[in-house]
């Protein structure tokens, strides 16, 4: 699958930004069109999950996938937070940040990661979705707890910002438009699908294209990452993943999905999270969390991960 | 010639996510305005950043407002302890605003 | 109707909005995409109004709905303003205001109610675009008219900003799409169709899923609206919509180009007559029109008034 | 070391529409050039507004003008009148300008 | 041709964005849509020309009309530097910069040729955005020598901005997209069709009823145009334009990419450049540059240039 | 109340193309951060400018930075000579700045 991966203009756009950002070019997407088309993307893939389970109904598959979902992200972070402590000689508080984006998830690896697997005639099931809304939040409250463990509650003590995490922005969309699609099913679906499905493949490259600009950009101007720091950031990936990938194949699902549930676990994180630890763990250094997520990782997951999570799911199921 | 009163110019540059602790902090000292205004990229010694990187976490906004000499130190002093984690930039600087009263 | 209505992803999308606003949710759409969207919107019916008038020329039914629009959006306000005075007890500048606002139209209430209707099976003619483009200024003569009544001219005397009002952005927009689409017909307008037409329901949704977060927020923030002005604001459409409605059937308007006049009557503008009173009248409270028309009365008509002036359409035609 | 000459900074912050009023007062009086900065939001007593919710009526700019005192005072003269029923927001610093003759 | 270019819905979205503005109507197109736009569509022809490419293999043809291109951006600034100080009597730093942007290209005219040239079932060959790309920089080296012969080098001395050339956005996106089109071939381009070609005429509209805008109001605020400048702007693409269309053919391209290589010659550059020269040569008037350049040249050569030249590829063909 | 220190406030409206030019200057001279303001149009002797006309050659930026007087002087020599040519204007207000140390 690798070489099907590094042929297909979905990663080809994603390598040329990261070429032309490490050219130092002054090729930008504005602001606005990423935004809109993250929030399209979204939308997208919430419709077309809620279809499909709008014809399979809530069966007791789903349930199952949803709990290891929660569970992991609310799992992980610990294993992260020992591996950033030990290896990466991070402080608590900048390893419970960091542990809390390696056990959240990144929609955007997700969204390629189907993109790719459908493209090789394995498509996960639409449920995965509402797993991927799931799995946004736990691992922030891990994250957190785990950073301020022991901590004195002196000065302005700040607290979870419960609010904030549960209504932000990407979780709103998923599962409303996952809803929206449950409801609408295929008949209603239909009207809207030539934007939404027609055009997602091509949305996606120019997407990639972004966040190559933007992972290569991050990488450079950062001043705090070391070659510990880097390894974790490629170790965790392969952790996580592995775990995830070998829980999915326990649990029953199909080969498809629980190679996504690999590709979930292996995600980490670099929007909902880093807004949430800049709330409730403003000490914690975001020149880190950020690099190591979207520097290191995502880069990552996207070229190697996803194959990778493929072919173990592969070997395993 | 109109009339203008002496009032403060604050300038707050602050991470994007934490500009409503900061319109909160505003609010409970009695400044009853803020306005803010669009930075979009800068440098320091943490590096350099820019608004357009999706991540909102490191985006930067100023919060401008306007204020009293007694309000103003009243912010000064509920955001001094915050300044370091946060890493904000706060300013003062001096103005005179055409029918002021109201500030 | 209202049934398929509340299903249907265009109006769950602008429910998401609502609810994700109402939650305090950071989901935002940023601005540069929504006026995209827009744009396209805008161009999108013009040019399919125009590539149908192509086909059939002008006829005399063309000029009486014509004539009909412009009577509707110059003499709506007038009793608008007398209930906003009578019942809404506001002053006379706000009343008028006000009123200039609900004798013009919303393109988007417009837009959504076409989608809809042609759902049903219900196509209004493609000249009403043409007729929405005519509704949108006459009432901002007649609003100013009523705010100015008896006042003597003091001070900086604010002029009826007449160059603003009949280059506004959309009026420019609508009219020369319009025009392109006339011009180009049918096999011009092949070539750019896939663009326009295909992919139209689709942005209708991700703009709807704006205007509810936009809707809910005035509504949350506004400070300004008292019960009566709710009311006034859900009694205007019903009355202008009833009042468009019966005179679209009386001049023999098709039952679908009927319900569309009746909602041209009922919707209130939003973007062009707001501009236009910050301009002419600056001493009106922008915290009163821009609440009533785009808080309340987008939101009913969206959700209820297509449905209710078809329902009537139908029952007179 | 470089000459610098004293000016005046004035901001005012008002409703986007009526941008272009301010800007033919600006020139009215003679002053040279003005800038207009980007907000993004506010609050105040009339409550808050966002510079991205369609209606363009409720978005504010600052219109950020360099100039003399002289001209600043006949700014405010022909400004002042307006403050009121524009909901505007004028506030006049100092600042020393590089080469700033020619403002 | 020039009358089915006139009620081409592409020219016309061009024609309405000019009167728009010339109205001085507030109709604007935000700044990130457009960005938006271009950036697909270059992305759009890029992709398309390596696709074809990657059919056709590495020509000799190509390298001709490489090497041609390459030639006419080195040497058509002489020429234009010549009228430009003689007929235009602008200074020498100027006139440099001015004959720079005129070796150098626009994209969009490139584009619109396409569209026009392919509706009329002359589709110019697919490495002729190969071409494009190569026109892009070797014009500044030119300029830049001309405006600063003779010139002793006093005071801060601004030197050649070579990195930002050669990286610049548009060069990067052109020739990366145009190489994934050539890795990932028909087959891999499929999956994205949908939303590179589909769409391509409909979002080529909006595009240039913003030029359309961009280009009148460049003219009325220009305080710049002598008589004198407006008719260089126009006598340059079409001596730039005759040579291009005459070499092409005389280097035996088919009669479209002959065509396509005199728009090439014909049109001049508004983004590149300026920034360009901006930065090396700080002294020269963008007032006078950017006005010629996209004030009159561009809507010159949308409106009659393309016609113009695929009518003298024709004859000469 | 907390501590403030004087400092000077420099902005500096440039074409953006310049924008990486200008903040080298600023790291030449130990100046350790600086913001970048989005402005959104604005007019002078040359004429009206648009931020979102296309071409970013036109567009222009407010390049903000809080620094010592010492170092505020050293920007001034360093940039005068380039004021001219590259249309920029200059000016430097009088700020209180809390925790200035670092600055
Ligand atoms: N004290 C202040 N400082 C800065 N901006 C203010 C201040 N007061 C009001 N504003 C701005 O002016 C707008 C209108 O204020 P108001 O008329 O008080 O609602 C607010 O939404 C803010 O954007
Ligand atoms: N007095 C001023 N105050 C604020 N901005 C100015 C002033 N003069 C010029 N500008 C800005 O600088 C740009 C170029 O000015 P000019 O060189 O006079 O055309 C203008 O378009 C404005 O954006
Ligand atoms: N002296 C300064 N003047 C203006 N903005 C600054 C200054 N120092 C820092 N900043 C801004 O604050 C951000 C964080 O600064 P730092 O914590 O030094 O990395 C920078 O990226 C700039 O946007
Ligand atoms: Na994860
Ligand atoms: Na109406
Ligand atoms: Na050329």
């Amino acid at each position: 699958m690798i070489a099907d991966t590094l042929t297909s203009p979905v990663i080809l756009f994603f390598v040329l930004g990261f070429v032309a950002a490490a050219l130092k070019s002054d090729l930008t997407i504005p602001e606005a069109f990423a935004k809109a088309m993250s929030i399209y993307l979204m939308a997208a893939i919430g419709l077309k999950g809620g279809v499909e389970v709008s014809k399979s109904g809530i069966t007791p598959e789903i349930m199952v996938a949803a709990a290891a979902g929660l569970a992991l992200s609310f799992l992980l972070p610990v294993l992260a937070f020992a591996l950033l402590r030990g290896i990466g000689k991070l402080s608590k508080v900048d390893a419970g940040a960091v542990a809390a984006h390696y056990g959240s998830v990144s929609v955007v690896t997700f969204v390629t990661a189907i993109e790719l697997l459908t493209g090789e005639g394995l498509s996960p099931a639409g449920y995965m979705v509402a797993v991927l809304a799931l799995m946004e939040t736990p691992a922030i409250i891990t994250g957190l707890m785990l950073a301020r463990r022991g901590e004195s509650a002196e000065g302005e003590r700040n607290t979870t910002p419960w609010h904030e995490v549960l209504t932000n922005a990407s979780v709103m969309l998923l599962v409303g438009s996952f809803v929206i699609g449950a409801i609408a099913g295929s008949d209603g679906f239909a009207s809207v699908k030539p934007l939404f499905d027609t055009g997602f493949r091509g949305v996606l490259c120019l997407f990639l294209l972004d966040m190559g600009l933007i992972a290569a950009r991050r990488l450079m101007q950062s001043r705090k990452m070391t070659l510990r720091l880097v390894f974790l950031a490629i170790l965790l990936p392969l952790v996580n993943g592995t775990i995830g990938t070998i829980v999915g194949t326990v649990i029953g699902l199909d080969i498809a999905s629980a190679a996504a549930l690999g590709i979930l676990a292996a995600s980490a994180s670099y929007i909902a999270v880093p807004a949430a630890m800049r709330l409730a763990l403003p000490q914690a250094d975001p020149g880190i969390y950020l690099s190591m997520s979207l520097g290191v990782s995502f880069p990552f997951n996207i070229i190697f991960g996803i194959s990778i999570f493929a072919a173990l799911a592969q070997a395993l199921g | 010639m109109v009339q203008t009163v002496p009032r403060k110019r604050i300038e707050i540059l602050v991470d994007t996510p934490l500009v409503p602790r900061i319109v909160g902090k505003l609010k409970a000292v009695d400044i009853s305005g803020w306005s803010l205004i669009h930075v979009d990229s800068g440098g320091g010694r943490a590096g350099e950043w820019q608004h357009d990187d999706v991540t909102g976490a490191s985006a930067k906004t100023i919060v401008l407002a306007i204020a009293s000499d007694t309000n103003t130190a009243r912010l000064i002093d509920a955001i001094a302890p915050l300044l370091d984690s946060y890493g904000m930039l706060l300013t003062v600087g001096d103005v005179q605003v055409v029918r002021g009263e109201r500030f």
